[in-house]
């Protein structure tokens, strides 16, 4: 069960390759919230119950439903609608993220042993090369709370795939440093947003001076 | 021998009831299911118009696309049903067949000398290159899943036991659909409604074609939908089951076919031209999932 | 066989020089005739009668026999080189023609010479074993075919295009050597083919064989190092490019399969290597005869990328070697070796049949043709037959060898691990990918240059050529058929030649009853067309069937030559979405924001090689300023492509030696 | 600036042309170059005339910031060589009424980049320039092609034809010639009674029936000194609002279509209906034809047609919102608009663009706000603009005006209270003052109309010149189309959705 939800989080990873919008974006990463619900759901019900439900709520309260909905917020605040063209054409990327994916299924298979839960590595691995490709191609500030969401998302898969108490901490700091990343995020882009009616990273170098 | 009758009938009602649904949800009055049959049979009826420009190629062709899809068709079986020719590799022979009925249409268009055939002709040769590997690919997931390499035997030894099988027959049935989009040109990568010559792909390059050569392009098309409506019923059809409701089965699905295309039609804005490349590569991404997903399956790739 | 024999032969080859100018085609024919006869003897004896090679000793050379070795392997080149050599001969009668105005008595003899000398030395390096002899055979060829090339050398830029030719040529055989003194220092054993099988036994082959693929794939125009062949092809006559982009370009085939068959071990790498290699150039050669104008720069594009198909077959065959599959190994290697007969057909009657569109337009630039089909109705018929084959269509023989690799591909699926099945999903998307390129590539050629209406004034007096130029291109055509429509007949002698590589061949037989069901699935596909053409007119005759101009509208003024699709036009669109691979610069103004009004413009495009810009034009010139700079060099003018090979060469051999020596 | 001698007058007003002072050459241009220099000023009408064997010139500049038209002209006697400098280098937005001038007089432009036959008129001056020899722009090269289409179109639009130089799928240049209908408009208003001339008013562009109507009615009114009671002045801007919402809605729905949304093709196609069966429960014709009348009118809005009114508007703003708002989150739809046909600000200004086609790249640019007729005097419009210039800008600017329209008409129904007894019946028997000079400019749903009529000394029309807004807006419907994909030309086309007839007149 835990592959299908693998291969579903491979999927919406090509569809953020294939996406321009915005909303898209946040739509996406709603779904791979509720996917990663589904892996933690199917996969980690041996442990502690107070840590199942704690990734539980991580998974399906934060991840699926209060991050999209405050980005959202954050989005019609903004009036952001569209992308400008990423640095790379889109065509480009989709076959990028496909090679990442392949490279990706292939590492965990060559790397696979006792304490490692490959299943996750798979993705995660993908993720979070994809994340970091997603924040390098779009000059938009907004894609890269976006691009660094992809990651954490993807590190959240690989804390899953290392052990069973460890990822639990892990998480925890990278779940408050996400929130705090987005919330500091969300409330600069607001201010900035006033002032710049185009939220482009480009924008930003000129704020510096 | 009854598959390609099956296949040919439904062929038959495919754009009767895209266009009813169409219709329905437009709120507007319904056309007969037949009315694309009516119009075939009074374009059989009518004499044609043949450019000065055109050669012998103009007028060959649509025989020779209509055939080239007629004998795809021998190729596909339907549950239990055999087709007619059927050996090892034979969907790379299908694939084959269809691309020479593609590039017969391409230089036909190209042979009127008109900006605009050119124009959709251009694009189909792009859009029909970039659509193939995704039909490749699926099929060597299903080969590698499944070891056999011809249309019967693949969905005779195609079993969903297996959560991940289900991915497969989800995922291919996905990307099956929209490759029957994509080479029957309809949204979101083109609007054969649309009025207007500049942003067709189809319907532009059978611009200067009439009487009996439309009809059996039209015909071709028909029979192109049906047949991917066929291999995909084969993904849901199971062999054990009986004949008889194998076949009301396979009407089912060619129906609720048409019927997602239409719905799809309705609720939707097509792509911008530029957008199409990276739409339908999106396809064959897709399908170089289900290929992991494959590997997966037959533990070439273990996890744990 | 003795050197009175070899001696007569040269006599009845220089005699050429003294004949007169009408009698001197024939004269090389009958030569022609004559060593085709005795070597396609030599091959078919070898080939279907007699297992195991033929062994014919030829010359005493310091003191040891030199001897034609025929096995398998050689009798399928001879007999292709043989095919395509005589018919580029047959084609050349009408070609030259024009060209006896211009040309001179010893002129035109000295072209009969050196198309003898072609082909008389590329069956000589399918034959010899020895390294020195095959050595002097292949440059032989290289010197040959130059002279071939620069036939027009009252053109500058032919004969540049020649001297690049002859230097790249030269940088291959210096690394063969190099490659053979090598073997013949690492391991002591004979100086011949034969001997390298001890050094690879011994050694890592893979550096090797890497020197040997570098300098064979130059000739055979693996991208990165096909740079001669675009320029080469075009500046030669046609019969010339018809024979160099037939069989020529497949001696590198040749050498790297007979290399090949001297190494057993450690297979995966060099597989792996020769598949990436061949899959860039399928895709980039294919991707770059897209963008192009001139119809022969077309075909020699497509040249490079039918080397990448053959390529993939060899490369699976090889990896199927290394993983031990058997059926990927043997269809693999049936594939690609069955492609170098195809493309050998194809190419060849693509050649002519553009030769003749050349000779009634003077013009190979596909933008200013157009509506010829009309005027050149067999000539279009056969290039038409020649791009349905060479994209691999059904019925004909292009998709024989494809669907060869591809059954090897799908079928060893399962049987292969993890990497092999990554492998094989990147080989049948890339085939695939090829595929639909070559369809984009060849309707695009077709239409521009034989459909729609005349683009410019030069094909106003175009006529078809008289019958006898035909007549090669007849008998290709029936060859490709053939090949398209019964393929099983080809599959024993196949047989025999996979059998060097693999030593396994049940799977070819295996296969012949899915070809057989390929041709009856062919012959129906054919009788439908009949039927659906014969209502057609039965219902035409009945109904009212009208001429009138291409719908436009309802507007009357418009010039049709401009308004139909151009070759850049079609090109277009995938040239966005390939635009870093194919390179082409627009020269082209924009129009300003402001510009309501717009000023006169001029639109050209031009497509440079990024491989060979980046490769050897910029770093030659770099390098020529660097050692201006220094210099080291006061000379002054040194021709770029010598610097390129000396440092070229001298990296390789000092990296070859300090990994192995 | 010399504008001290330059007559001003208002708009819907009528002046005596010995007022006008005839300037020489040189004079007029710099006045003209002077005044259409500044921001607030463009040029709503240059036309010549015959005055005995003198051909007259007559240039008409509004000033948005003073709510007036400075009247400047130029007499170019027979004698002279039939030569001018062209304003055109320096005003673009000049280029289409030398034009103009030149095909009809054969007045010869020096230095005008563009000198091509606007509409082929039957009496231009040269009979050689024919449909079929128009000179294309056309850039040399053997690997562009051209694609022509029209004058017949797949669907049913009117002829027009568009020569696209195309390099694969982008347009490089898009030229666009008109002038197939041509039929004889203005010269047939010259030989006419009032009423033929009131029906044939209705008839220069179909879709602008109100529009050119009330411009033609207020231009007449004014030259024959008579006034139309307040409640006509209400119904005519109603009306006026009314053709703008149907229209609007009409070409949202077309956008749908091109942009193969069918579901919201149908709805605004539903939409639409209900305006315009509106406009026929009130006159009897679904586009408003026989409502506006001289001197007064037949049918006389009620306050049963105002509640009747109420009912419809309330019905269609729910639906209308409700589906516009779901096709403008559509993300397929919005992919479809954006950055497509985009025209900067500064190229909206060269080309003088007005009405719609201004106001989506920020150029404000409103009739109804700078020279306001007496209803948008009372019950004020205020104007608004869309910024990036693009497809999508020109759907959301639809969409906004006509909530805009739908809050007008509800400010009026509140506050005016219609009686059918207020109006009056039309008359036809008209004394207009001799030797005068009027015009009439009216924000139609397209943009500004402008109608100008001269009469002799018998009070008889000498001269009738009617400008649609498309003579502008074409140019840039060429623009948009510059450096875009050939497949996004429909969608451009709706979305500007300019006049044919209107333009070839």
């Amino acid at each position: 069960m835990t592959d299908l939800f693998i291969t579903f989080y491979a999927i919406t990873l090509i569809y953020f390759a294939l996406s321009e919008r915005v909303k898209k974006f946040i739509w996406l990463l709603a779904i791979q919230g509720l996917i990663l619900f589904g892996v933690v759901f199917f996969s980690l019900h041996k442990i502690e119950l107070f840590d199942f439900i704690f990734i539980l709520v991580e998974t399906l309260l934060v991840k699926s439903i209060v991050v999209p909905w405050f980005l959202d917020e954050v989005r019609k605040r903004n009036h952001l609608k569209r992308e400008h063209q990423p640095y790379i054409p889109v065509f480009y990327s989709i076959i990028i993220v496909v090679i990442s994916l392949i490279v990706s299924f292939m590492l965990s298979d060559y790397l696979h042993n006792d304490q490692m839960h490959t299943q996750y590595f798979t993705v995660a691995f993908a993720s979070i090369i994809f994340g970091i490709y997603f924040i390098i191609i779009h000059k938009n500030i907004f894609s890269h709370v976006v691009g660094y969401l992809i990651i954490e998302n993807g590190i959240f898969l690989l804390s899953l795939a290392v052990g069973s108490a460890m990822p639990l901490m892990v998480n925890l700091a990278v779940l408050l440093d996400v929130f705090m990343g987005v919330l500091v995020l969300g409330i600069f882009i607001n201010r900035v947003g006033n002032t710049f009616k185009s939220v482009e990273a480009g924008n930003l170098s000129k704020l510096k001076d | 021998m009854i598959s390609i009758l099956l296949i040919a009938i439904a062929a038959l009602f495919f754009t009767g009831i895209i266009n009813k649904v169409k219709a329905k949800i437009g709120g507007r009055k319904m056309p007969s299911v037949f009315q694309p049959v009516y119009d075939l049979i009074r374009l059989f009826k009518k004499g044609a118009v043949y450019s000065n420009t055109t050669s012998i190629i103009f007028k060959i062709a649509p025989s020779v696309y209509l055939a080239s899809v007629f004998t795809a068709m021998l190729f596909i079986p339907i549950g239990n049903l055999h087709s007619l020719l059927s050996f090892h590799g034979d969907f790379v022979f299908f694939t084959y067949l269809l691309g020479i009925g593609k590039f017969m249409m391409i230089i036909a268009a190209m042979d009127t000398g008109s900006g605009f055939e050119g124009m959709g002709a251009n694009r189909e040769a792009l859009y029909s290159l970039l659509v193939e590997p995704a039909f490749f690919i699926l099929a060597g997931s299903v080969a590698l899943f499944t070891n056999n390499i011809s249309f019967q035997e693949l969905f005779l030894h195609l079993h969903m036991s297996s959560n991940l099988s289900i991915i497969i027959g989800i995922a291919a049935i996905y990307v099956l659909m929209y490759i029957a989009i994509v080479e029957n040109s309809r949204l979101p990568v083109d609007d054969p409604k649309t009025h207007l010559e500049l942003t067709m792909v189809h319907e532009v390059m059978v611009l200067d074609n009439s009487g009996f050569d439309l009809a059996l392009i039209h015909l071709a098309s028909w029979f192109k939908f049906s047949i991917y409506g066929a291999i995909i019923s084969n993904f849901l059809i199971q062999v054990q089951w009986p004949v008889y409701v194998q076949i009301l089965s396979f009407f089912f699905i060619q129906a609720v076919f048409a019927f997602t295309i239409g719905i799809l039609e309705s609720f939707r804005a097509r792509n911008k031209m530029e957008k199409n490349p990276q739409w339908i590569i999106m396809l064959s991404a897709i399908a170089i999932v289900v290929f992991l997903t494959a590997l997966i399956i037959t533990n070439k790739i273990i996890l744990h | 066989m003795d050197l009175l024999f070899f001696k007569i032969t040269i006599v009845l080859i220089v005699a050429l020089f003294v004949l007169p100018q009408r009698i001197q085609y024939f004269w090389s024919l009958l030569l022609h005739t004559a060593i085709l006869g005795i070597t396609s003897f030599w091959a078919i004896e070898s080939l279907f009668f007699y297992s195991g090679s033929l062994i014919l000793p030829f010359f005493p050379f310091w003191g040891n026999t030199i001897s034609l070795v025929i096995d398998p392997l050689s009798a399928f080149f001879l007999l292709v080189v043989n095919f395509t050599a005589f018919m580029g001969i047959l084609y050349a009668k009408g070609y030259l023609k024009p060209y006896y105005e211009t040309k001179n008595r010893s002129e035109t003899a000295f072209h009969f010479f050196n198309f003898l000398g072609l082909h008389l030395s590329m069956l000589l390096v399918v034959m010899l074993r020895d390294a020195v002899a095959f050595l002097i055979a292949w440059e032989l060829m290289s010197i040959s075919s130059f002279f071939l090339v620069i036939f027009e050398s009252e053109k500058k830029e032919t004969l540049r295009t020649g001297i690049r030719y002859l230097i790249q040529m030269h940088i291959g055989v210096v690394l063969l050597m190099v490659a053979f003194i090598l073997a013949f220092v690492g391991s002591g054993a004979a100086f011949s083919f034969d001997g390298l099988s001890m050094y690879f036994a011994a050694h890592n082959p893979f550096w090797l064989f890497l020197l040997f693929f570098i300098g064979f794939g130059i000739k055979a125009g693996f991208i990165p190092l096909h740079s001669w062949l675009p320029h080469a092809h075009p500046a030669a006559p046609s019969h010339v490019s018809g024979t160099m982009s037939g069989v020529m370009i497949k001696m590198g085939i040749y050498g790297i399969l007979r290399v090949l068959t001297t190494i057993h071990h450690d297979l995966f790498g060099i597989g792996l290597f020769i598949l990436i290699i061949s899959l860039v150039s399928g895709l980039i050669g294919i991707s770059l005869a897209i963008v192009q104008h001139d119809v022969k720069k077309i075909l020699a594009y497509s040249s490079i990328e039918n080397i990448g198909i053959i390529g993939i077959g060899i490369g699976l065959g090889v990896i199927g070697l290394a993983m031990n599959i058997p059926v990927l190994a043997v269809l693999g290697f049936a594939g690609g070796i069955l492609h170098i007969l195809n493309h050998s057909l194809f190419k060849s009657l693509l050649f002519f049949t553009a030769g003749n569109v050349y000779r009634q337009t003077h013009t190979r630039n596909i933008e200013q043709l157009g509506g010829l089909i009309k005027k050149m109705p067999k000539t279009a018929l056969f290039f038409l037959l020649g791009a349905m084959a060479i994209s691999g269509l059904p019925p004909f023989n292009g998709f024989i060898s494809e669907f060869l690799i591809y059954s090897g591909m799908f079928k060893s699926l399962q049987s292969g691990g993890l990497m092999t099945d990554i492998v094989i999903l990147f080989s049948f998307s890339g085939l695939a990918i090829i595929g639909g390129l070559a369809v984009f590539c060849f309707t695009k050629v077709f239409s521009i240059v034989f459909l729609g209406n005349p683009r410019s004034s030069k094909t106003e007096n175009a006529s078809e050529v008289e019958n006898p130029m035909l007549i090669p291109d007849y008998l290709i055509s029936a060859f490709i058929i053939f090949i398209g429509f019964a393929p099983a007949l080809f599959m024993k002698p196949l047989a025999e030649i996979v059998h060097l590589f693999t030593g396994n061949t049940d799977f070819i037989f295996q296969i012949v009853p899915t070809l057989n069901k390929i041709s009856l699935s062919s012959g129906i596909f054919i009788a439908v067309i009949v039927i659906f053409w014969m209502l057609r007119n039965w219902q035409q005759k009945r109904q009212k069937v009208e001429q009138s101009a291409t719908w436009g509208c309802g507007y009357s003024g418009a010039n049709p030559a401009i308004h139909q699709y151009t070759a850049t036009s079609y090109a277009e669109n995938f040239r966005q979405l390939s635009a870093k691979i194919v390179n082409v610069k627009k020269d082209f103004e924009l129009f300003e924001e402001t510009e309501i009004f717009p000023g006169e413009r001029t639109f050209e495009t031009r497509s440079s090689d990024i491989f060979e810009d980046q490769i050897i034009t910029k770093p030659s010139g770099k390098l020529l300023s660097l050692f201006e700079k220094i210099a080291v060099l006061q000379t002054g003018k040194i021709q770029h492509y010598l610097l390129y090979a000396l440092v070229f060469l001298l990296a390789i051999s000092v990296f070859a030696l300090l990994n192995w020596i | 600036m010399q504008t001290d001698n330059i007559l001003r007058i208002k708009n819907n007003s009528s002046v005596d042309l010995s007022e006008i002072i005839i300037l020489s050459y040189e004079a007029f241009s710099e006045a003209a170059i002077q005044l259409l220099k500044e921001e607030q000023n463009h040029c709503v009408s240059y036309f010549a005339y015959r005055k005995e064997n003198d051909l007259q010139f007559l240039m008409a500049v509004a000033d948005d910031n003073h709510h007036d038209i400075a009247i400047i002209s130029h007499l170019l006697k027979d004698g002279e060589t039939q030569a001018l400098e062209s304003l055109t280098p320096a005003i673009f937005a000049l280029h289409i009424f030398e034009r103009e001038i030149h095909e009809n007089f054969g007045v010869d432009f020096i230095n005008h980049p563009w000198l091509k036959p606007v509409r082929f008129s039957h009496d231009r001056f040269n009979q050689n320039s024919t449909i079929n020899n128009y000179p294309f722009y056309s850039i040399k090269s053997h690997e562009l092609h051209e694609v022509g289409v029209g004058p017949i179109h797949a669907g049913v639009i009117e002829p027009g034809h568009f020569r696209f130089t195309c390099n694969g799928e982008n347009v490089l240049h898009l030229e666009i010639q008109l002038g197939w209908q041509h039929r004889g408009v203005e010269p047939l208003f010259l030989k006419k009674n009032n009423l033929q001339r009131n029906l044939l008013a209705e008839n220069i562009a179909g879709d602008t029936v109100i529009g050119h109507t009330w411009t033609f009615a207020q231009t007449m009114e004014t030259l024959a000194g008579i006034t139309v009671t307040e409640q006509t002045q209400m119904e005519r801007a109603l009306a006026l609002e009314l053709e703008r919402m149907a229209i609007h809605t009409g070409d949202i729905g077309a956008l749908c279509v091109d942009a193969a949304y069918h579901l919201g093709a149908q709805v605004f196609g539903i939409l639409r209906t209900a305006i315009i069966n509106f406009t026929q429960s009130w006159c009897g014709n679904r586009f408003g034809k026989s409502l506006i009348r001289l001197g007064g009118t037949y049918f006389p809005f009620t306050e049963e047609l105002k509640q009747d009114l109420l009912q419809i508007l309330a019905r269609y703003e729910k639906q209308f919102l409700e589906m516009s708002h779901l096709t403008y989150r559509l993300p397929s739809v919005q992919n479809r608009f954006d950055f497509v046909g985009n025209i900067t600000t500064q190229q909206a200004r060269l080309l003088g663009t007005v009405g719609l086609s201004a106001r989506m790249s920020q150029v404000v640019r409103d009739i109804r706000v700078s020279h306001p007729a007496y209803a948008y005097q009372r019950f004020p419009y205020e104007t608004m603009v869309a910024e990036k210039g693009d497809v999508f800008a020109r759907f959301l600017l639809k969409r906004k005006e006509i909530k805009r329209s739908i809050a007008w008409i509800r400010n009026l129904m509140e506050h005016f209270s219609f009686d059918a007894s207020q109006t009056k019946k039309p008359v036809y028997n008209l004394r207009l003052k001799p030797n005068h000079f009027a015009l009439s400019l009216t924000e139609g749903w397209r943009g500004e109309i402008c109608h100008c009529a001269l009469t002799d000394q018998n009070g008889a029309l000498k001269h009738y010149k009617i400008k649609d807004p498309s003579m502008h807006n074409w140019k840039s419907l060429e623009l948009s189309l510059r450096n875009l994909e050939i497949s996004d030309f429909p969608i451009n086309n709706k979305s500007y959705n300019l006049s044919y007839c209107g333009h070839d007149l």
